[in-house]
């Protein structure tokens, strides 16, 4: 049987759907921002933008842009019925303050000890983009991250240990990729779950990281 | 009678010195004082240190601030590699204080509390700890982060009354309720004067007390 | 869809765990959530830290709370000798925590905001200081003051929605907000309720994330 | 000529003329309260109380009460037009962070070194009365104290050194007393004004600190 990797929507989707009604959730630049696509509106999870929405819509119709509103990719979007506008200082005290029931970022690299590298390629990178994902990291009571598995050159991203600079040391839960998704578990990533056509052999394969099938040994 | 609009731009800059710390709110392209900034490109003020989300995309406000040559110092949460600031870093025509966003906020927040130092987990775990002090508090590794004042704010509001009473427009609050509260000198400009009692004590965002100057600078 | 109103203070008082740590908002007699207090009462938690600004004049809604006994522990910024918390505490009947005000409102914005410790100038030349970490910060000395979290807090609002978006009337607002954000449940009475929607997003003072449950009680 | 000490309202009066239009000015509990009263309303001072009111207007009408509205001494209070609602820790952040123009405190002792002493009366009271004092005292632009010049027992309230559990250390800059108002100098207390018919010997008799004449030595 052929495999079948997913594209940027369909790893949006994979997440999407494991949003529980009622979450407050923060999604990161890149396939995280897609996630909310793939919520549908009477499914009530509360998006945050650390500009400072709470209750982040969809896009707006493009002769009905609001120009003062933007969520955190700088992109326009809509507030929901309900939503509100805080400061930015506000804003990451929901973040840093463990309010967040999930936050879902991408990431260059993640590890088997929960560990996640997604704000710069090497040490000594002159230019370096931190953003917030530090306070993100740190904060939120779970975060997931949504990335290919492999880069494009076929080299792993999901490792024993992360190869570039930390973003945070021991808070990734879970992974999206576009073979499958994998939970941290306190011996390593655990298989929750795979695209079809995908085996285990050929998951690992193309994984540095050891993968378990088991949630405890 | 308490007034602080003032009625032209030359006004409103007044008094920036060289080497001052000038915080720029705004996040993308909302909330940003653009007006403000073009005030302070013609009001001359050299050798500054800005403190703002990030670098700029190449054709943002303060991309020009840059390619005069004005800007001493970046403090910022990023500089996008692709940018007039990316390229000055690179080429080590300007000095660049990377800090995590949230970190940046409340550092300023800190400076106009009254907060002298506060420690966080965020970037503790990080390069960003490189030779700093950190401490483990519950468990968990914080990092002693001190107050970023400003000597002058940049601000964009809404809504002002002559007291200095601001409210914001939706995502366009961002930075600026928090620049405001640090700075030495606080400079609005704002889209919408109204009279004194007209804003919903309840609703306003940012008091006047501090802020220093208003510019109306309509819409 | 998510709904965090309850329908009777048995609901709203749920779960609430002896010795349970709770933070009661409020300001002299404004913005005292007076009903969730009786019903905490009725509830029957004990052996409780109380958080609030004062120990309470006699006759005040804590009196009664103090009075059966079920107080373990009073975190505040005054005692009022002739009180009952006074009275207590003079006969070694309960333990008294004296904490600047502003220094007890940061502690548990600190607790909200996810910042594991601060420095502060309040009280470092103080008795209050003594055998405690200071450091000396920008020529004052300061004092290190640790996070301020509770398991439960007791919110007055003026209007919620179900969301529990809150608002809250005039001075009412105080201490409500920042114990929102600082416990682990936050129960919020409401004066009013609206339909979501209602409340301008600008003007929302607590966003309903950090309440948990609102019971509607009628002015 | 016979001596006349000011009663509470008159020391009031005298500190309130003194305070410049565009203040923010902090009023502590006691004679301090009263200050507003001596402030003509067309002089726009800005009266904050830590309970989070900017603006703080007169005492309303009897049959005008706002049940919602008090002030720091939680006597019912009006809000001036122009005046503003925060919370505690954003109307504490005002005072520790420097935004207050002025703050006007009660004491039992003010000392020459700038010491001030108003929330416990020995080491050892059990029941102690910090409130706010302490976050207004580290952070206000300039504090002055309005207190009677001795104890109602004779004793020296102006001191070389504070014998109470000190408040904060060297804030305080000047003193209305019922006799005199005093600045507080670098080399200590100058007499800055006296009542009809003092002397300084007489207001030197019932003065423990040493006072001067002159603002420089």
């Amino acid at each position: 049987m052929e495999v079948s990797p997913l594209d940027r929507n369909g790893m949006a989707a994979w997440c999407a759907r494991d949003i529980p009604e009622g979450w407050l959730v923060n999604l990161g630049i890149g396939i995280p921002t897609l996630v909310a696509d793939f919520v549908p509106p009477e499914h009530e999870v509360i998006f945050h933008a650390e500009n400072g929405v709470i209750g982040v819509g969809p896009a707006p119709a493009p002769d009905a842009v609001n120009p003062f509103l933007i969520n955190a990719s700088t992109t326009h979007v809509t507030l929901r019925t309900g939503g509100s506008y805080m400061h930015h200082a506000d804003s990451f005290a929901i973040a840093r303050g463990g309010h967040l029931d999930l936050c879902v970022l991408g990431a260059f690299e993640v590890a088997e000890n929960g560990d996640i590298a997604n704000w710069a390629r090497s040490a000594d990178e002159p230019v370096k983009q931190v953003g917030g994902a530090m306070d993100l990291a740190i904060g939120a009571q779970r975060l997931w991250v949504v990335m290919e598995h492999t880069t494009k050159e076929g080299e792993a991203r999901i490792r024993q240990r992360c190869t570039y600079p930390l973003t945070a040391k021991g808070v990734v839960k879970r992974v999206y990729t576009n073979l499958a998704v994998l939970d941290v578990a306190p011996h390593g990533f655990v298989v929750r779950d795979m695209v079809r056509g995908m085996t285990l052999e050929a998951l690992q394969a193309r994984t540095e990281a050891k993968l378990h099938t088991e949630f405890s040994r | 009678m308490i007034d602080k609009f003032v009625h032209c731009m030359a006004d409103a800059m007044a008094d920036i010195a060289d080497g001052s710390t000038v915080l720029l709110g705004g996040f993308g392209d909302v909330g940003i004082p653009t007006a403000l900034l073009d005030g302070l490109i013609e009001q001359g003020a050299r050798d500054l240190t800005i403190v703002v989300v990030a670098g700029g995309r190449d054709g943002s406000a303060i991309e020009r601030l840059l390619s005069l040559g004005r800007v001493r110092k970046l403090i910022c949460s990023f500089v996008r590699p692709a940018s007039l600031a990316g390229r000055l870093l690179q080429r080590g025509d300007l000095e660049v204080e990377v800090v995590p966003q949230g970190t940046m906020a409340e550092r300023m927040r800190a400076a106009g509390a009254g907060i002298t130092g506060f420690y966080t987990p965020t970037g503790a775990d990080t390069l960003l700890a490189e030779g700093r002090e950190t401490r483990e508090i519950g468990g968990k590794l914080c990092l002693l982060e001190y107050p970023l004042p400003g000597d002058v704010a940049l601000i964009e509001a809404w809504s002002a009354d002559r007291w200095g009473n601001l409210t914001y427009r939706d995502s366009a609050r961002n930075f600026n309720p928090v620049m405001a509260m640090a700075a030495q000198l606080s400079i609005a400009m704002t889209r919408n004067v109204v009279p004194l009692g007209e804003l919903t004590p309840e609703t306003i965002v940012t008091p006047g007390i501090f802020v220093d100057r208003v510019l109306h600078v309509p819409l």
